[in-house]
């Protein structure tokens, strides 16, 4: 190994460590997460075994016998001989035996009714808290509610309950509460009408939005080309501040500009329009607002980018065609728009992808909303896995949503390496020692 | 310092740019190394600097081999075509840099700076930028820069290309001077064949990684080894004809004696410059139609159209009366004509 | 190009009318946010100040104070911004001037990383945060925003290195400099206005980002101005958009002063280094 | 068990050493919770300098520090921050957030049952309600303890009332005919379409709901006949023709301009004022509207102006109900046993009626236990002690199941898409059914 390879893999790691631990692994991880049922009840890091008392019922769908589900049911704590030996060795021979007395050979449904047993003990009683609920709990005899932190200990308990051995493998999966390997995700995308709404969504919203950026970015960076700088750069002060401007600041603008008794409203009630929220009204003034709180976003880099291309056009051409006798419009068509043919394609690839995955002003401005007709699949996704009203966060199947726009987003950009002409950006450094 | 390149070969991936190439330059010569673009001269350049690796054989300077040395390691000065000088950096800062970076003592790096700003007659410039420079400071800055660690061999890359015509004039003999003055040995990389020949006590003429001829300017222009050479040099440029020699050179209607000491049978090319063709000389003639007269003040540039369609050109003082379309019968200076065998090899 | 105001009448006319909606967006933000309107008007009725109160007063018991909160914004978009910087200058070095092996393998992960949908890892970068213990903390989010802002950053530095003649590298060796010094003492000043650009953009970056903090620092400790903003504007019991905007015109001034201070470089950092 | 043989081993331990000073820090994050919220920290606050002066008394030094939270980005903000942060191991040590919440972060283990720490017989668990207990019960075991009560009333304007000709003692009686079945949502149409007509209130001001998702649609999914969960099996219920009659009835409201058809999404500040100042003829809310309608919008004749009841049946399917959505305190899973210990008993203590009722009167709630409508505070609260009355005894809640979430949220979303008129509440309604039949399975039923 060469000083100049040392240098280079040297002069990589530290970016190499940061993509590969929030790149790369996170790539992996969602591939995973995407075949898994992986939600807020699962939990993200493995689970316990439980069975409780709604689990019974599911039992025998799956597999469990009737027999074994009888014996996991039935009363939890019993006054037994062997539960008041366990208690006699940790509270005393005569507790136990005033206990027996008492309610030998009874058994209670749940904890409280026995702790409230518990304290029918009068000649010693047990008067702290923790000590009756520790007593208690000696005379448990089901596993119902009890959460075992490995699969050993887990069934160690049923066959401890006399659970037989057929059913342990069955009953062990049922109990298990962490998430699982499964299809099921893939499915329940193909199945849902929502699904595809949201890729229609999605497909809008990159089409529409980028035509506005595009088309827009375009008919700024043009006109802007004529006028004189200093109105020129006032102009582009203007459209250029959206994209520097935080998202929360520049949405919240938009809001005050179109809600019910926003700016639109208050201009328009002399003229006897009735105030409405702009924004919401319907879906499609969602849509429109959608795409114009994204198109001047975008349309800046377009407008950036499309002058900085025109800027790089000899002048010279333009005096050539004035002389020629054309008009601007004429300029603009034959002689401008033409040499722009790169980095408008730039813009619309590069747009693309980025359109498809982006979700921050859609969530600030309508979150979806009016009845989930701006909802895009990667807001969809975000909803999904990590926000919503009922709390249930399905990590899963938010993994297999963002699977898809990973996917598209691997396919796009390996197609635009080809775009970006890869020969030559591998070109091999020149200094070859 | 004496550099000597053995069976040099250079490969970029799977294309072999040069190969087998062998090349000896004498202590203190200045050598050109002169052809198209795309020849292999750069590569050459490149490879005896240590920038571009030697895929195949060794390159000694002197009785050391630096074959496997880094550029940083061999004595070499390097001027490139647009001087890669330092923007950053004031022009003492730029001369000065591979001195600080053989860590000397900065009053010695000033001493040496000043010496050489001196030398290639920059003294007054040293606090500029090299932006507040012109194109022939900047060339004496960085021939100061390549030549201030007192390296063994000097390499030029088009060190000319940049600079305007009068600008040109100037620096071809200053670096000839500088040169002469060190006594350093040096490669010049040219495409410019009135460069290679004023400049240098060699000319290597490469085609396609290899050198087809290497000899004297003189010498090169005197005798060239191939219908190659003798195109590349000479402007106007020689006059080609094919004739079919058989006891003399015949094309069309014009027959030439075929010059004493050469046996040639079958088809062959005649090389004739426009100085030994013309109305002034003494010899067989060839006879044709005047097509073109482009007069150049001292004398006139007029071509020929042979009967067959083949042309050939002349040098004619002014103050001649030939006029365009008129046939003439012109004299060939036979001493001074060169033959090429179908392959275009000197006969 | 540039021509007369004379004969631009017309065009001017409609970029004003075309711009009009941000410019008032822009105006009534620096208006209401000094000034108190009508009920359902529009039309300043007071000027006055008590909108800004949240600089010298809690707006809500449980909320941080907002200098707090500026200095976790500043601390995470400066530490973001230096951490790109610092780890782009180097490998852009070596991705568009060093010889090493599988190179061209790391080019094309940096163009496919370009161009990839960052955001929709983050479930997956919640887990990795919190395996490595810094869910929920500053320096995780610091960690996870310049992460994904690397490979714009390395590409745009890449596109100013492959601007620096080679020459200049040549001529460094050869007189005698190692790569590393010729890096250093060569190539870093000529790429300098590049990673100027880059330092202000990432800067900007980290200012404006929302949904990293909101979702991996939701703590009180971590939080920033926009997660603070976007926390008041939630609240339903209390809108107020005077407040909203006196806060917006707060977290936006460092924005509009950097825009102003450095609008050239701002400009080729869009317009030069995104080329391809 | 593996929670009781520590515990038992702590005790043991404790009983053991001697007595030595421990330091302790407790940190409470409420969800949803503005200002007038903040006794749901302050309460734990209280309740843990009560538990330092007890330990001290029995001669032990236990010094707590709490430390509260509640400025959270909305209830998903909070909800994705504790869930997060309970899967990296920084959970707060006690929640304060919906009883919904208990199903799935039981099951995903975030949460420790408070009936393992605290004894649920004695004082003050023993006063609360045994109906807001069992609604922070699952699965047979006590997770949470109820940290305030509320109902979601029917509101209505009582001048447009009169102007409809409505005497006030027919005004009085609408509490009882609303209970009996008398007067019906669709009655309320009529009413709110006349208030329209007549131009009491403008257009889209007759019936004026909640403008976001909330546990308020399901009142009226009830109204229509529909149940939440089949007791028998405990699984979710979808009831087709009663989710397709509620649509029906916004559908009919907006088709009938007496509610917007973009009324979904409207500010809530908006929505407000305009109701405490009876631009709207119906509506609906929270008992804990009051302080605000009396606070900050400025009623200050909430009687005078405002009647309340159950909100309506919609037909003969349905009953007038309401629901009570109380918040619960939940003590999370730690590392340390001891934290969850001091957790539980900080909740128990904070459920004091004393303390409770500081809550309940400042945030305008109501009370968790029988005790504290004997408090003068309590009981000097008109809204407070009406409100209880009428009220509360008829409160049912949502069901505690793991899927309820996403029952919910899907119930709502099909609601917009009805009531902005995206789909026909037929369609809505096959939508909703079908995506929930994928997403629950086995766990729902559908009528």
């Amino acid at each position: 190994m060469n000083r100049q390879t040392l240098l280079g893999l040297g002069f990589l790691s530290p970016a190499l460590l940061a993509v590969v631990m929030f790149f790369l692994l996170p790539v992996v991880l969602t591939v995973v997460f995407a075949f898994t049922n992986m939600s807020t009840s699962t939990g993200i890091l493995g689970g316990e075994y439980q069975i409780s008392e709604s689990d019974l019922r599911r039992l025998p769908a799956a597999g469990v016998r009737e027999e074994a589900v009888e014996m996991l049911a039935g009363a939890d704590y019993a006054v037994r001989a062997d539960t008041l030996a366990l208690f006699a060795a940790e509270f005393g021979d005569k507790r136990a035996q005033e206990l027996e007395a008492l309610h030998g050979g009874a058994s209670f449904d749940d904890r409280r009714a026995m702790e409230r047993a518990l304290k029918d003990l009068r000649r010693d009683p047990i008067r702290s808290v923790r000590e009756r609920k520790a007593a208690a709990e000696l005379f448990r005899i089901s596993i119902l509610g009890q959460r075992f932190p490995t699969e050993a200990a887990f069934v160690e308990a049923i066959t401890a309950l006399g659970i037989p051995e057929a059913d342990q493998a069955a009953l062990t999966e049922a109990a298990y509460t962490g998430w699982t390997f499964t299809t099921q995700n893939f499915e329940l995308l193909w199945e849902l009408p929502a699904t595809w709404r949201y890729a229609l969504n999605s497909a809008l919203y990159v089409v529409l939005t980028l035509a506005f950026n595009v088309g827009f970015g375009l008919f700024l960076a043009l006109s802007t080309f004529y006028l004189p700088t200093r109105t020129a750069q006032t102009f582009r002060a203007i459209w250029f501040l959206p994209r520097i401007l935080p998202p929360v600041l520049y949405v919240l603008m938009w809001q005050w500009l179109t809600w019910d008794q926003g700016f639109i409203s208050a201009i328009l009630r002399p003229f006897g329009i009735e105030p409405i929220n702009w924004m919401r009204h319907t879906a499609t003034h969602a849509w429109t607002f959608i795409v114009l709180i994204n198109g001047c976003v975008g349309a800046s880099l377009g407008m950036i980018l499309f002058s900085s291309s025109l800027r790089a056009i000899p002048e010279t051409q333009l005096f050539a065609a004035q002389v020629d006798g054309a008009n601007r419009w004429q300029q603009v068509r034959f002689v401008l728009l033409p040499q722009m043919r790169w980095p408008i394609l730039f813009i619309t690839s590069y747009q693309t992808l980025s359109l498809l995955t982006s979700f921050e002003y859609i969530l600030l401005a309508t979150d979806g909303g009016p009845g989930r007709q701006t909802e895009v699949w990667a807001l969809a996704a975000y909803h999904t896995a990590l926000s919503n009203y009922g709390g249930n966060l399905e990590y899963g199947l938010g993994a297999a949503y963002a699977l898809a726009l990973v996917i598209i987003g691997i396919l796009l950009s390996a197609l635009y390496l080809r775009f970006f002409n890869f020969r030559d950006l591998v070109a091999k450094p020149r200094i070859e020692q | 310092m004496r550099i000597e390149l053995q069976n040099f070969t250079k490969r970029f991936g799977d294309t072999t740019v040069i190969e087998d190439m062998s090349l000896s330059v004498a202590s203190g010569e200045m050598i050109a190394l002169l052809g198209p673009s795309g020849c292999g001269k750069s590569t050459t350049l490149f490879a005896i600097s240590g920038i571009h690796r030697i895929d195949g054989g060794t390159l000694h300077f002197g009785d050391r081999d630096v074959t496997r040395l880094p550029p940083q390691d061999r004595p070499v000065g390097v001027v490139f075509q647009n001087y890669a000088l330092y923007p950053h950096m004031s022009v003492a800062e730029n001369i000065g840099f591979p001195l600080r970076v053989q860590k000397l003592k900065p009053a010695e790096i000033k001493s040496r700076v000043g010496e050489m700003a001196e030398l290639v007659q920059i003294g007054n410039l040293l606090k500029r930028k090299p932006q507040q420079l012109s194109g022939g400071q900047q060339q004496r800055v960085a021939l100061a820069r390549a030549l201030v660690r007192k390296p063994d061999v000097l390499l030029l890359d088009e060190p000319l290309a940049n600079l305007d015509a009068k600008l040109r004039l100037e620096m071809r003999s200053e670096i000839r001077r500088l040169q002469r003055e060190t006594g350093i040995t040096a490669i010049l990389v040219t495409h410019d064949q009135i460069e290679a020949m004023s400049m240098c006590d060699r000319i290597a003429l490469m085609k396609d990684g290899r050198i087809e001829q290497i000899s004297t300017p003189a010498e090169m222009y005197e005798r060239p080894a191939s219908r190659y050479v003798a195109g590349f040099l000479g402007n106007p440029p020689i006059s080609f004809v094919n004739a079919d020699a058989n006891g003399r050179l015949a094309f069309g209607d014009n027959a030439l004696p075929l010059p004493s000491g050469i046996a040639a049978q079958g088809p062959v090319v005649i090389g004739l410059r426009p100085e030994h063709f013309g109305p002034q000389h003494q010899g067989p003639c060839v006879s044709g139609q005047v097509s073109f007269i482009e007069p150049q003040g001292r004398e006139d540039l007029i071509d020929v159209t042979l009967p067959d369609g083949q042309r050939l050109r002349a040098i004619v003082p002014a103050g001649h009366d030939v006029a365009l379309g008129q046939t003439v019968n012109w004299q060939v200076d036979l001493s001074r004509i060169h033959l090429f065998d179908a392959e275009g090899a000197r006969l | 190009m540039t021509t007369s105001l004379k004969g631009n009448w017309l065009l001017i006319l409609a970029l004003s009318l075309i711009s009009a909606p941000l410019v008032i967006m822009y105006g009534f933000q620096l208006i209401d946010s000094v000034s108190r309107p009508a009920p359902g008007g529009i039309i300043p009725q007071e000027w006055e100040l008590t909108n800004w109160r949240f600089l010298w007063e809690r707006i809500d018991s449980a909320r941080p104070s907002i200098w707090r909160v500026t200095l976790n914004t500043f601390v995470f978009a400066s530490a973001t911004a230096l951490l790109v910087c610092a780890f782009s200058i180097t490998a852009a070095y070596a991705l568009s001037r060093l010889n090493f092996p599988a190179r061209r393998f790391f080019l094309a992960g940096l163009i496919m990383l370009h161009a990839f949908p960052t955001i929709t890892l983050i479930i997956a970068i919640f887990i990795v945060l919190q395996f490595l213990g810094l869910y929920d903390s500053l320096i995780g989010v610091i960690l996870v925003k310049a992460a994904l802002e690397l490979p714009f950053g390395i590409w745009i530095m890449k596109g100013f290195y492959d601007s620096v003649p080679w020459e200049i590298e040549m001529a460094g060796v050869q007189d005698g400099a190692s790569r590393f010094r010729v890096w250093r003492e060569l190539i870093l000043p000529q790429v300098k206005p590049g990673l100027s650009a880059l330092l202000i953009f990432s800067f900007l970056a980290g200012w404006s980002e929302f949904i990293l903090p909101l979702v991996l620092a939701p703590g009180a400790d971590a939080q920033v101005l926009a997660t603070y903003m976007n926390a008041v504007i939630a609240d339903d019991t209390r809108p107020d958009y005077g407040l909203f905007k006196a806060i917006g015109m707060f977290y936006a001034l460092p924005v509009i002063a950097v825009y102003l201070l450095f609008q050239k470089r701002l400009m080729n950092i869009y317009g030069g280094g995104t080329k391809g | 068990m593996k929670q009781m043989t520590c515990a038992l081993a702590l005790v043991s331990a404790m009983a053991a050493t001697p007595a030595l000073a421990e330091d302790i820090t407790i940190t409470v994050w409420a969800g949803g919770s503005n200002d007038s919220d903040h006794y749901r920290i302050d309460n734990i606050k209280i309740a843990a300098n009560l538990l330092s002066r007890e330990a001290a008394i029995r001669g032990e030094e236990l010094n707590i520090t709490v430390e509260g939270k509640r400025d959270f980005d909305g209830w998903d903000g909070f909800k994705q921050a504790v869930t997060l942060g309970a899967e990296a191991g920084n959970a707060p040590n006690i929640v304060v957030t919906s009883h919904l919440d208990i199903a799935p972060w039981a099951s995903a283990g975030y949460i420790v049952p408070v009936e393992d720490y605290v004894d649920l017989d004695a004082w003050p668990l023993n006063n609360v309600y045994s109906n807001l207990m069992e609604i922070a019960a699952f699965d047979g075991m006590q997770w949470g303890v109820p940290q305030d009560a509320e109902s979601r009333p029917f509101f209505f304007w009582k001048e447009a009332m009169k102007k409809l000709g409505y005497t006030d003692d027919d005004m009085d009686a609408m509490a009882a005919r609303v209970e009996a079945g008398e007067y019906t949502l669709r009655d309320m149409l009529a009413d709110a379409k006349k208030a329209v007509d007549m131009g009491l209130v403008e257009e889209g001001y007759g019936f004026y709901p909640r403008v976001s998702n909330g546990p308020d649609y399901a009142q009226f999914y009830q109204s229509f006949g529909g149940e939440l969960m089949d007791p028998e099996t405990g699984k979710l219920v979808f009831d087709r023709t009663a989710m397709t009659e509620m649509y029906q009835f916004f559908v009919d409201a907006v088709e009938a301009g007496v509610t917007r058809k973009n009324h979904i999404g409207t500010e809530w500040d908006q929505w407000y004022s305009e109701v405490a100042s009876g631009k709207a003829a119906f509506w609906h809310g929270g008992t804990w509207h009051y302080g605000r309608y009396t606070g900050k919008e400025g009623n200050d004749d909430f009687f005078g102006t405002i009647g309340f009841t159950l909100i309506p049946a919609g037909n003969e399917a349905g009953r007038a109900n309401t629901i009570t959505h109380p918040l619960v305190y939940l003590v999370t899973d730690q590392e340390d046993d001891r934290a969850e210990e001091i957790a539980a008993q900080l909740v128990a203590i904070a459920s004091e009626p004393r303390l409770n009722t500081l809550h309940a009167i400042e945030s305008s709630h109501l009370a968790i236990g029988k005790a504290e409508a004997a408090l003068d505070l309590y009981a000097g609260d008109r809204w407070a002690s009406e409100a209880t009355e009428v009220l509360l005894p008829h409160a049912n809640a949502q069901p505690n199941h793991p899927s309820y979430g996403a029952f919910s949220e899907a119930m709502f979303k099909g609601l917009e898409a009805a009531w902005t008129g995206v789909q026909t509440p037929e369609e809505a309604v096959a939508e909703v059914e079908a995506q929930l039949t994928a997403t629950l399975g086995d766990e729902l039923i559908i009528r």
